[in-house]
């Protein structure tokens, strides 16, 4: 490749590229921004979601925390039995 | 007595090449620095201890059964290979022009089928592909491995300040001008005749300044894999000296009163859009940049299966064990890439020359746009977290918070410069799929 | 200028197809299902993400380097591709037909050498495998990912409550009749002109009535791979469909005072019959039905870790990091095949109806054969245990017992039903076995 | 395939995989019978299972339930001292 | 009626052959051995398991799509494999007599191309690659599985009692004498005319000797790839045998005065030290014996992710999650090796004769060697630490542990036993590293 | 090959293979007592290493010692609130 040639091509892409990082982020600026409000009008408590987010956390990884609460408290059983020794 | 020269024209020592000892001398630096600095020891270990162990003269870690069966193979075995490669070994020469024969017509004049049989020729007679060569094939030829350390890192980062204050996605755009600069760079260095970049080197070298590893590996192994040992190593290493390398540009160019700008308190974000935001980013990559689909397809599903939280299991194995494995695999097949003849040329010196430019200018773009937005929108941005846009996660944003302390002690601009540090690994990678449309 | 034409025509929206956007929707609509209604998200969570990826336009992640060329190269290297498959390109036809004729000689015409050399052309010309197609080939036509699923579902399962009652395996087997009666509906479909099943499409199909996520995986893998995309998405959305499905059906079929029958306890089973269990299953494949010896023998050696009790270590990591990495690449990879030619056909429809057909049958046929046992056996069985033959582990057990407590409130059936529950997936294990067999 | 021949075909594998899949689990609940019968006859305490496999885990797993103990009373030594902070 | 004969003629009991009975009953003596004597359980179950595994009839499990189809499928299918591998079978001769012609041309007369080619035949009508045979390519012909199982070892190995006291190197290179000498008697059997051991068969079985699995399984992957299951079960159950094996060799060879030797308490080792000794190993080798480099590099590598402190993640993955998922691999692989054809020859139980043998001198030489320093030496040591020098690792530093507290039970040498102990790892490792470089 | 070769050539490895062994950690026991002796002059007090690697431990895994730590007090806080109750 010619050096001049090369050159034009490093500008090219230059150009091109910030130029398409930008558009794709402003899209996303605007479509985040979009489906936030969206979110925020049928959904308007964002207050309640922590809540409702430990709630289906709790109901689905049930299961786990109960096995994570046996572990724990057999260890704690375990590391007080050890110690009265 | 012959098995004894054997096993001294065997050994190590008998057939070190300086370059392999200097190369074995760099891979022992990147673990000083990476247990000693603390340079993001989990891949620079892995890269270092890969690099020693590609440079270990006979052993042939880092190559093919047919690299290694033209480098020690007997006279028989060479004719046998050149034969299926379709050229007559000159009976004059000696058995190392012969093997320089060999080199040449695997790399540059045979079809591959000519390959396959010269290979069938290799294995036949019992040599077999080095370990890390091995590694190099499964993980990042077919970029297994740097998707799923994307998919892991998806696994792993929090949206919610990024959803909060939208408009800090600006700021990771503007940081990538750190990419195209330092492209712009290479070709300029290149045309000014003191390095010999392609374009396509001069991307993969551009996306150094991206600040995220796995998106140069990924980038690097499609558009210039002989660069890619270099890459990698500059990379990381100028991840780990971003406490070092951002400050000083960041005082530069900001006034101690735009230093000590207050940020307003982020809002809640609820769950959903936490849920939404990888699958909207998703579709959005899929109507506009199909050839970013991979990297930011698999952080996209990181990103959802943590958010959903219906699969805490999958995102525990994504965050641990998977992403562990494929670090350890990964570091070793980019080790594989440090070997003398490629590592030990001026052009590794231009690409960590230039990396570090690409940082610079990435940081310097970032905290220039924010203070552009503060031109022309109310809400106040301290510029100091634009320069978390280059990503390095989450190194470029504690780099912000502890800056802006410096002016305003109870200034904690951690979770506002978390926006733009998370934006900034898209915004690469968003690069990274410009490029490899362009020149992939 | 003419760069940004290229990005425009290279840009998924350029080239969106109505079949890639309506399958990008169905990827959407299994993610809502498997984050909002909770339909097994651990697999359908993948499945629909891999789904959306495969059906981004130009990014080519579901396709081989091949496909990928022929979808995308630019004329000469089409031409290359046909001399390699031995065909000449009509000069005067369009680049269009000229993709279609090699689509046309790639699967029907070409020999493996033929196929072996195009693809040569394409990866040298830079096309690569895209990531689903790797994982599909790794994972799901070695038949690795199933049967690795296989063997941690064994060292999940417990068949002490099998062992203390072994007549629940009558059950676990009658529930099988759904596998075949669908079997049997779907070659009818087919006779009647409706739909276009081959035998084998047909027997894959019937799997899904075995409610076992694997195995229905692992046949259609094996007999009908076009379908396995539909299949799969039936047998999980299903599965998670058992407590609808179910109860009305157990309800029909059974008396008040049916329902109200209270179990004896259990026996205690020993520590050794839980270890000869695995081993005597074992060889009773090895010798009636060597076709069921992968999949039954994988849950077998999952088992035996479990019960040992000498391989905790191995045991905890098949339970988990293994089956939890395996899951996230077999979800991507089923993920790969909700491709729009092949999934929004008349077919999918017929699959996704014969699908719940097949699990009502099962459970009706659980739950006669149940009442059967009562006319013939003194020791009374709950017919509603019957319904849990289908497997559906452990979802079916939980809705026989929920129906019991309804008729009385004191009747856990839970434990009872957990031996149909198992037998249940032993059973439809042989049922694969049987139609691999006659068919594979 | 002709219509006729295919239902056939149907039909045929129908009998036949129904037909196997109840010889097959027959023939296992017998194996399991006996193997039960077999082993409650030579080992007739299966009370005594549960404590031996017990014993068995204890002994087999002791390092890694030495090393569970330790971190927990580590982590639980921790947490004291930094509440008492 | 025609299926009924079908089903009959396919099932295991029809074509159990003799030979797979046995090594079914052997495989099941495995486990017997592993889950109720404890002998090293975490190799073994699946090691057992693999054997039945490998030994169902007509399943195919152990052995390629190719071999497959040359036993099972029917004769126009051989014709085909027939005529692409160069030869026409006889028309008068038995559909048996031709099987047997396609095997001999497989394994002895045909090119690359030509196994190739029938290979694609053999795929094309629908066979397979069976699963352990699939994951013996994967993980023991790439050398993949005894590696990164090196590299856990590594990871879970304490260096520091061989730093205190770098003179029990010597001990554990003493105990290699047991390696050699067997090498030495399995070519002398082979020389009597007992056995017909080739010299790299009689390298590979004195490697048991080594007391590792890894490194045994590595080796005669390389070497003597056909003994690989014979050599793997003696090499596991032998370490077993450990605590049966060395006492009466130690008491033999040592005064009850020698036994009470105490030992001086081992100075504290720094940090610094445990992390440059994995590198100073690695550069040893890397300048005296490359072809142990992928032994040692990884367990080098392993070392150093454990002793560098900055990588804990890797290494929890490292001495876990990954070295579980391999083992499970690795021993399955290895059980695909126990087939009846090559397990159940006089050579087996020459190997497991050898074996014992191996592990008998090797405590001798070890003990020997301790008793020859203290001539020279003034800092006593007492030789029943000699012992441990065969590695077996921590096994045989228990057994002197508890022979010591026999005779004096104040005197721990546990810690100053792993001194030899891991040095033991050492040596076998440099041992194979010499074989591969003259036999490889 | 001829047995008297076989022979041969197993003496052969076995003297060669000995050797060698012997010689590298010979090698390798001459290397670690002068790097211990090397460090030992450098940084002289091996009592001070184990809190220095202490200290870098308490830097480097910091992280995921405060991640146990929330991980262990909400378990044990759980746990207590389990057993009120
Ligand atoms: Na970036
Ligand atoms: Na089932
Ligand atoms: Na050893």
């Amino acid at each position: 490749m010619q050096d001049t040639e090369l050159l034009h091509e490093g500008l090219a892409l230059m150009g091109l590229g910030m130029g398409f990082v930008f558009v794709f982020l402003t899209v996303l600026v605007i479509s985040v921004t979009l489906m936030s409000k969206l979110i925020g009008r049928f959904q308007p408590a964002p207050v309640a979601s922590p809540a409702r987010g430990k709630s289906v956390k709790s109901s689905a990884s049930k299961e786990a925390d109960d096995e994570v609460l046996a572990v724990i408290s057999a260890a704690v059983h375990r590391y007080r039995s050890s110690r009265r020794r | 007595m012959e098995k004894l020269i054997t096993l001294w024209e065997g050994s190590g020592l008998y057939n070190l090449e300086l370059g392999q000892a200097v190369m074995i001398l760099v891979g022992l630096g990147l673990l000083y620095l990476a247990i000693y600095k603390k340079f993001e020891p989990l891949l620079l270990v892995p890269i270092g201890f890969g690099g020693i162990l590609a440079n270990i003269p006979e052993a042939g870690l880092a190559i093919s059964a047919l690299d290694q069966a033209i480098h020690v193979a007997n006279p028989a075995v060479l004719q046998q290979m050149a034969s299926t490669l379709g050229a007559t070994l000159d009976p004059l020469a000696s058995v190392e022009a012969w093997r320089e024969t060999l080199v040449y017509l695997v790399n540059d004049g045979a079809s591959p089928d000519q390959l396959r049989a010269a290979r069938d020729v290799a294995t036949n007679v019992g040599y077999s592909d080095g370990l890390l060569y091995v590694f190099y094939s499964l993980a990042i030829t077919t970029g297994i491995a740097p998707l799923i350390i994307f998919m892991g890192v998806g696994a792993m980062t929090d949206f919610g300040p990024l959803l909060a204050n939208p408009r800090t996605l600006f700021l990771g755009a503007a940081a990538q001008f750190g990419i195209f600069a330092t492209v712009f760079g290479a070709v300029g260095m290149s045309a000014m005749g003191w390095m010999d970049f392609s374009i396509n080197q001069a991307a993969a070298i551009g996306i150094i300044g991206g600040a995220d590893g796995p998106t140069s590996i990924y980038v690097s192994s499609m558009l210039a894999p002989e660069l890619l040992g270099a890459i990698a190593v500059a990379a990381y290493a100028y991840m780990a000296l971003v406490p070092l390398i951002q400050p000083p540009i960041m005082r530069l160019l900001t006034t101690k009163k735009e230093r000590e700008i207050a940020m307003t308190q982020l809002r809640p974000v609820s769950k959903l859009e936490k849920i939404v935001f990888p699958l909207l980013l998703l579709v959005l990559v899929a109507l506009f940049l199909p050839d970013a689909a991979p990297l930011l397809g698999m952080f996209c599903f990181g990103n959802l299966m943590r958010e959903c939280g219906v699969v805490e299991r999958l995102t525990d194995t994504a965050q641990n064990a998977l992403i562990n494995i494929v670090t350890i695999v990964l570091g070793l097949a980019v080790g594989s890439k440090l070997m003398a003849e490629s590592f030990l040329a001026l052009e590794t010196l231009g690409i960590m020359g230039l990396g570090i430019v690409a940082f610079g200018i990435g940081t310097s773009a970032g905290v220039l746009m924010a203070k552009l937005m503060n031109l022309v929108s109310r809400m106040p941005i301290n510029p100091l977290i634009g320069a978390a846009g280059v990503s390095a996660v989450p190194m470029a944003a504690r780099v912000a918070n502890k800056v802006g302390l410096e002016s305003n002690p109870h200034n904690f601009l951690l979770m506002h410069a978390m926006g733009p540090n998370v934006a900034g690994v898209i915004g690469s990678a968003v690069a990274a799929g410009v490029m490899i449309k362009y020149l992939g």
